[in-house]
């Protein structure tokens, strides 16, 4: 579909010609075994939750990331703790790279009062403040500006309050899909984050398709990196089905931006192997694309490279697979046997402080009171 | 013979369509992958893409180019996939349609439609189960329909996509695959319902019920139920949340002395509060018990099961609170 | 001594901003031009570019990215040159603010203070004259304010920005200039108001008139007109719309008998509905007659200086309904 | 402040130097005594609004268009009446352009029953069907998607209704400011005009400031014709203060969109000779930059043009000036002598068809019930 491959692509240079494709870089053994166990988690977690649907103990819509592996890995798994990172509903795995525990995000996906956000958020709204994943956003180009004000708050935070490291600037990852590049919230940031030189990567998953509408449809130019330098700031199209290369490009990007040189737009080709969600009949996209890519799989890609370059052996990724598979039960045994909410937890959180939610007839906090949910469902 | 809502709305769409060649639908996946909920099943084949208009996901931008070519001699129909994502466009919907024909002092009137599905979903989390009734229905220059049957999902979107006016028009996801039957004449292509008038589903004399969208079904199995239990209640299907139908309501009002109102929306400043305050009004002699009102929970929509079937009313809610109405006994313990 | 209500909120501003470095100021204009109302006089020369941040013309944008600082650790202080243009930015302040804490199970809380002039100026026509009051309360997660008096302009706007919620706080901008008297506990610049909690400005027993923003100066000057007359009116501002102050509202009810709720907005589905829902609900055998309400017309604003003054309520037709619900003896055709 | 001038870049041969700025082009006697016609009525016209607004005759905002008539006269004037504008707050002079007479304009801003919009609109919301003025809209970025709305209906109902003219499809200009190009609707406007080649111009006004906030420090890369080819669509700069280098470009734009071959975008720097509106203290914009643009007023040069041309004399001009002064003149008076609207008009139009607006406990329709603004005003 595209001709344009560039691993790297100069704004000040222009439109330059793309350059050619470098060879892989280097990996030690245990950067390796990481991305690839990261990758296997992403995609046997996908699986499971698939079944988990399927059996009704998942609602609503639920959607998977199977194909898209290399993009939350190579990217996620350079950043520290303190470095966030936006989602869309496309968001499991994101969580899962970024650290959150496989049993709190399949518990979230069960409705359970273990899950990251006991059951209120979903699968569209994953949260974990302490691994500083701030969302998932169910709304296109919704979390496009709220990663933007995080890289504001990280930029403010080092120079205003003096608070970050010393390695530099906290940085922001926002993912979003081909589709939400034709947003006008995607442009405004575009503008902003490069005019107040924001520690943001915008990290485009190009799977070609918005549910059932082809990229090349809806996007009058469908070279999306090209839209960064449109905005003064690099853009940089990379093959997302090569963890390696993703992890390259990644790894410039997010220096820059931690090094307080301001962001970057970076555009993965990629393809999802799945419907849009598990309620998808997946009718639009023709079988000789699907067999395009799935012969594309990253995670194939990356265990041939792996065993080529004698970095493990075929006995060693398989064993990382089992330990996965592993993981993936346990956490559905934990949320399968984990308590549903409790009736009270219908009226919690809705403020940090229900101070302010008004003080009742009989003194004590509205909140506090059965009738609180006025009229309502009887709590 | 029953059709589906789904099959009322399509077949809508379908007629209008071909009665009026400058009515076109527009909107996220209407053509090619035929609405997100099918809702436009067959159209793209039958119309062609002119008009079935798969649009980039730019709810501001498409919604914005809707109103325009209604101010320039279309007849718009913009499909949401769901009315949250509305609010995205709602300063189209407010600023471009709602208020030029006033501002122009009648020289741009503003034919088009906003529909989809509004209000609670089943697990689809707190974004994408507001409920936008009160919203919409809170703006002069709207008119805001909400159906519940097969026979009002076709005659009002009927009347919406031939009214020179925006409607703001809200169907409900989980009504889509439910069946009802139809009389020959709703299923006649000329059938249309009025805009502004509500419909009385069950006549009763102790208590009158007010519900729109899937909350008229609750509320007739409440009436079911109450029924069983010596209580008759009248139960008036809103259809049209504005203008509001306060004749109707009313005069059912003066005839039981006692209100009920229903809506999954949130309750502040919601359709009960306009609905009491419209009887209070008009019919404030005429009421022997406080309102009552039930709605959604003061909350967002929570995602597991069992808190957003708490979150929503259930049709024991609408028993107890049209007992309530009755007896003024239910002790505040029994209700909490 | 007097300060306006722009002072009011300048100092409450600067006070909050100089007590914590993670207070900023961020919106259109709000830096090198002071703010379109120079609401924001002299903060940028004090506390730099960085702490009052000059946006571009992006709502959707720059309110997102108020939110995500707010997520991550700063409390931003959005202003909106009127909360019209909040309209492009309602997705973030519904979605982004006001349902995070509950979807993230309390990990996410959002401190962020929306704020700018809403409701009706003078002339600026149907666009930039709404008030959204009602919309904004209308949702869990928002806490929604509306100062009327220098007093209130500084101890609300305070609370608000100390407060760890989403805060919505409507403005006046015909208010800004408006001098109120204020004692030194409120120039103190540890004052604060508390948010739900509305005042009586007024103690009257006959009759209780509800109003917020500009409106309760009207309701001020209706209850002077009135104790001429002989009717004695308690009014009360009710500077919280969301929560409502439900305690207080009902407390003069059930002392007066009576209600008037004045408001410039749009009626259906507004402030005075749920006034009157509430009144209902939890004081109906208090009611002596039906609640009078007292709204804009349902109409967008005109521009003509005749309609819009014709289009918002006036002291006369307060001091009218109040007279109503007092006699129940004037007559139609008198108020029509 | 800006160093390309070109009056037009080509999308295909990308970023490529701008263009040798060409000699004047040719204009008859007849077209430039219209232009000069036009852009004096937009002058005089607006300094009689400022008079007026002092005198307290007009109320609200008031934003004058002093500084930018070349824009408005260039492209307006090259409209047939089936075209459409599209504008701003800033709409007289877009009006008076596109026909609406003055007296309908002045009368409209006095808020009086004869004003094009009955005094219902007022400055901010001129509209007259019959000019296809589709009205000034107040909110920023709100007109574009209306615009591209517009050029949408032409084009099917040129193409599925069959209803268009011989020459081409009706064509619709829209035009903004520098400030409104920060929008996302703009950039979802470009992709869609350019995705389904609508018939329009995209006119930007780029008089370099927006309220008081610099261009430049507004937008990361301040060059917005570049975001044309961004989009795939062409983008021309061009000095907006020459009336006919702006008639060249637009010639060229409308004549594109009218053949159906797409949209352009157009970027004309002009300068604003008064405050952003006549509330604005205007304190930012420093006495060296207003110097500079005054000293190329369009007025001024379009007047130097025709007498070194020899296509009119300073007398011809001036007896042209007085007139138009009477045009102003007479439209005041009967602005002033109008009536104000009566009390009825408060609820008329609110729908084209009042029926739907629900009928009354007494069989009437609600609209023409007296309580029909139920607890208000008192009507
Ligand atoms: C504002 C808004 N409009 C529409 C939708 C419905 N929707 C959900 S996902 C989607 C397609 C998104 O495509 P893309 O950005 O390519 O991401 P992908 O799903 O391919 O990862 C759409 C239209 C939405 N969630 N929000
Ligand atoms: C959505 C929205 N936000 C803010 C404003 C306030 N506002 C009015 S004009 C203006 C500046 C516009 O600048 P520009 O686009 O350059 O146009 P100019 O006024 O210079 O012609 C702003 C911010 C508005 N009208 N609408
Ligand atoms: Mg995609
Ligand atoms: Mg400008």
């Amino acid at each position: 579909l595209r001709t344009a491959l560039a691993v790297s692509s100069d704004v000040l240079a222009g439109n330059k010609a793309a350059q050619a494709t470098p060879a892989h870089p280097a990996v030690t053994r245990e950067e390796a075994l990481e991305l690839y166990e990261d990758m296997v988690l992403g995609r046997i977690f996908e699986d499971m939750c698939a079944q988990m649907y399927y059996r009704g103990k998942m609602f609503g819509f639920v959607h998977l990331y199977n194909g898209q592996e290399a993009v939350s890995t190579g990217f996620i798994k350079l950043l520290n703790q303190a470095d966030c990172v936006v989602s869309t509903y496309r968001d499991h795995v994101h969580a899962l790279s970024k650290g959150v525990p496989p049993r709190s995000v399949m518990a979230e996906l069960f409705g359970k009062a273990t899950g990251c956000c006991r059951g209120q958020g979903g699968s569209m709204h994953m949260f974990s403040a302490p691994h500083n994943l701030i969302g998932g956003f169910a709304f296109i180009g919704e979390g496009i500006p709220v990663a933007t004000g995080a890289a504001f708050a990280a930029k403010y935070r080092h120079e205003v309050l003096k608070e970050s490291g010393p390695d530099g600037l906290d940085v922001t990852l926002a993912f979003f899909g081909d589709g939400t590049c034709n947003n006008g919230q995607f442009f405004e940031c575009l503008n902003m984050a490069q005019l107040w030189k924001l520690p943001i990567v915008f990290v485009v998953e190009n799977n070609l398709w918005a549910i059932g509408m082809s990229h090349l449809r809806a996007t009058s130019d469908p070279e999306i990196y090209k839209k960064g330098p449109a905005f003064g700031m690099p853009g940089v199209h990379v093959d997302g089905m090569d963890v390696l290369k993703v992890r390259e490009v990644a790894k410039e990007a997010i220096e820059r931006a931690r090094r307080g040189e301001g962001p970057t737009l970076v555009e993965c080709e990629t393809y999802r192997f799945r419907g849009h969600s598990l309620a998808d009949p997946d009718e639009l996209r023709k079988p000789d694309e699907k067999t395009h890519y799935a012969a594309r799989d990253p995670i194939t890609a990356l265990k041939k490279y792996i065993i080529e370059q004698n970095l493990a052996t075929e006995p060693e990724l398989k064993s990382i697979e089992k330990n996965i598979d592993n993981v993936v039960e346990e956490a559905v045994e934990f949320a399968d046997a984990s308590p549903h909410p409790p009736r009270s937890q219908l009226l919690e959180n809705v403020f940090a402080d229900p101070k302010g939610f008004g003080i009742g007839p009989d003194g004590k906090y509205r909140c506090e009171d059965p009738k609180f949910t006025q009229g309502t469902a009887q709590v | 013979k029953e059709i589906t809502v789904r099959e009322a709305l399509n077949s809508a769409l379908d007629e209008e369509m071909s009665a009026d060649p400058s009515v076109f639908l527009m909107g996220e996946e209407v053509g090619e992958y035929q609405g997100a909920y099918k809702i436009s099943k067959g159209l793209l084949d039958k119309y062609g893409p002119d008009r079935v208009l798969d649009t980039p996901i730019t709810e501001a931008g498409f919604t914005g180019i809707g109103v325009g070519a209604a101010y320039h001699g279309l007849r718009p129909i913009v499909e949401f996939m769901t009315f949250n994502f509305s609010m995205q466009a709602i300063d189209h919907i407010i600023n471009s349609a709602a208020k030029s024909n006033y501002m122009s002092a009648g020289q741009i009137s503003v034919p088009i439609v906003f529909r989809g599905p509004n209000g609670a979903a089943a697990g689809v989390g707190a974004q994408h189960s507001q409920c936008y009734a009160a919203w919409y229905a809170h703006v002069p220059g709207l008119k805001v329909l909400a159906p519940y049957s097969a026979e009002d999902a076709r005659g009002l979107l009927k009347a919406a996509i031939r009214d020179p006016d925006p409607v703001v028009f809200l169907e409900n996801e989980l009504l889509y695959g439910e069946s009802f039957p139809v009389s020959d004449e709703v299923l006649d292509s000329s059938f249309c319902l009025p805009i502004g008038k509500a419909k009385i589903e069950r006549q009763g004399k102790d208590v009158t019920i007010t519900a729109f969208s899937k909350m008229v079904g609750y509320a007739l199995q409440a009436a079911d139920i109450l029924a069983k239990e010596g209580i008759s209640a009248e139960v008036i299907n809103l259809r049209s949340i504005r203008p509001l139908d306060r004749a109707t309501i009313n005069a059912s009002v003066r005839k039981t002395n006692r209100l009920v109102t229903v809506e999954e929306g949130f309750p502040q400043h919601g359709i009960g509060a306009e609905i009491c305050m419209s009887v209070v009004e008009d019919s404030f002699e005429y009421l022997d018990a406080p309102v009552e009102r039930i709605a959604g929970a003061d909350v967002p929509m929570p995602y597991a099961a069992n808190l957003e079937r708490m979150a929503v009313p259930q049709v024991d809610d609408i028993v107890r609170a049209a007992k309530r109405a009755c007896y003024r006994v239910v002790p505040m313990a029994a209700t909490a």
